[in-house]
């Protein structure tokens, strides 16, 4: 089957992005997909490139990327709602004249529609917030 | 009639504390302008989104009361509202914006179930 | 001492404060604490003989409470009130 | 469906979570709803006569709760059985 | 005795699902290094942090607990539980960490007001 | 008086740096001085130079830099909490080898010894969160 996962918390701060990163992890193991992975609200915090914990801690974003690499799981986050928390492409921060920016491939800043369309294409969309 | 692209969208925060209401009827805006029927349930603290006579925000911060008035334009006029929630608030349904419909808390099983997609804010 | 609750009165955090004002404290309700207005019952209004409860008014009008701020005992106080609570009290406890 | 709960037994998304369960639903317990393990007499347990309750159990033991378990009537499950769950519900809603 | 420069710091929240924990904890270490002296209060869900069980968290997350067992060496022995708390929880005292010392509901007032600085976390 | 504010609330999450402001301001309108603003836990996202919410909303960022240069309040950020959620300088990028950075003055990146101290030289501290 293939799965969608909506992440709407923020690493250091909820559990969601952890428990989101072990389910698709089993998931995996369990012989399914995982088509892609949401990023809202809080969420979109996930994609920072700036993140930097401790040594001893998980960077949540490379976690990500690996999974990306390995098993082809997409990873977006919505425009609307990484702008104003302060997370930016490089197209995005020209577009605002920025002269930095936080977020950069595999994640793709993207509309709401795309969780949508996750949702439709996938057998089982689940949230983690 | 068949249910099979029918969104329901649970609303479970108040207006001003956190971005989640508005991010929650966001989706529901959109689901619609996809062309999806939608339908909102308010729960909890929820409720508070509908009240009628909710002023402009304090500086700064964006009403969302604007956003619900909006909602019967996107084809979205199922407010569902469960008689507990509004009880548990001490509130009247005069009090909630027009278009919000009380319902009896034993539908609430029957009524997530009904729908193919539910998301909670 | 003053609290300042922000969360709706039957929050836990509501309750926590609860348990640690004495006589001679203060209270004020903003953001979700403003509920408090709904609620006639709600313990804090009696938290203890010699203790003010306050409402930040801006707070209540923008989530459409003013009118049962009418009905209700509470002291209603705008940003300027709160500072003037801040300067009554040495000391501030936040709830939230 | 299935309803994943990940706030403490006697949060408000724990009550509106049993407020719209149905016969024939599941629930599975994370993080913080693990406390359940401490509550013998939370009416999740029976919320409905075919309604299997489920608890993560790296989130219990992680949180101390292990030995709560064994005196309960709980199902552990670990991450793959999380996923088995979701296999056997199309329809997942999470309470947060 | 003067309680001039003690500080009480507040811990309201469980291990694993926010970092508010870990930050508040924070704060009572530091104030601990400056020479001050810190007393903890656990309320709710904070009572939670004291479990002795607790095992090592989840891939990537950090525990608290290795934490919790480091106060003693910045002498911050005072881990207080009001004995509601526990008994919300249906905890046991001996289910605590070595140190933690139950309250009786209405000494939290004056254990409140005595201090200087008292912060929520 | 002076009055120091804890701010530990992210803008768009939550309300507490929208009071935190209103309160600043009632403050200093009342004759007292805010001496300054310490930002902690989500509270760091306040500093981010790369918020960029819709036209018609409030710039967090941009208010706390006007409190600052009108009325003199120092603006710290707790380094270890700004750091673990993605908010750093440019000296901090740097050594973390990172090419972006997305916090700079009048923000301040610093310890919490900072916290108590402000707390110390303060009549008042009260936390927004």
């Amino acid at each position: 089957m293939e799965y969608g996962l909506l992440v709407m918390g923020a690493p250091y701060t909820s559990a969601a992005p952890h428990s989101a990163l072990r389910f698709a992890k089993a998931v995996i193991s369990r012989g399914h997909q995982v088509a892609g992975v949401f990023f809202y609200q809080e969420g979109i915090h996930n994609a920072s490139s700036l993140m930097t914990p401790p040594q001893d801690e998980l960077n949540m974003r490379d976690a990500w990327i690996a999974l990306h690499h390995g098993h082809g799981v997409t990873l977006d986050v919505c425009i609307a709602a990484a702008l104003r928390r302060g997370v930016m492409s490089e197209a995005e921060a020209k577009r605002h004249g920025q002269a930095h920016f936080n977020l950069d491939a595999p994640f793709e800043l993207t509309g709401l529609g795309q969780l949508l369309t996750l949702q439709q294409r996938c057998d089982r969309l689940i949230t983690f917030a | 009639m068949s249910h099979e692209h029918e969104r329901l969208v649970i609303i479970r925060h108040a207006p001003y504390s956190s971005n989640a209401l508005r991010e929650g009827l966001d989706v529901a805006l959109v689901a619609a302008a996809f062309g999806q029927t939608v339908s909102l349930l308010f729960l909890g603290q929820g409720v508070l989104a509908l009240l009628k006579e909710q002023a402009a925000g304090a500086p700064g911060q964006k009403a969302t009361l604007p956003t619900i008035d909006m909602l019967e334009m996107y084809d979205i006029d199922q407010l569902l509202v469960p008689q507990s929630a509004l009880d548990a608030l001490n509130l009247q349904a005069a009090q909630l914006v027009d278009g919000a419909t009380v319902v009896a808390d034993d539908t609430l099983p029957e009524l997530v179930q009904r729908h193919s997609y539910v998301m909670n804010f | 001492m003053l609290h300042v609750l922000n969360k709706p009165p039957h929050s836990e955090a509501a309750a926590q404060m609860l348990s640690t004002v004495a006589e001679g404290d203060g209270i004020l309700l903003i953001e979700d604490a403003v509920q408090a207005l709904l609620h006639a019952d709600w313990q804090g209004w009696d938290a203890a003989a010699d203790v003010s409860v306050c409402v930040l008014k801006e707070d209540a009008a923008s989530r459409g409470l003013s009118g049962a701020a009418l009905n209700s005992q509470a002291i209603l106080v705008d940003m300027e009130g709160f500072v003037e609570l801040t300067e009554q009290h040495t000391k501030i406890l936040s709830w939230y």
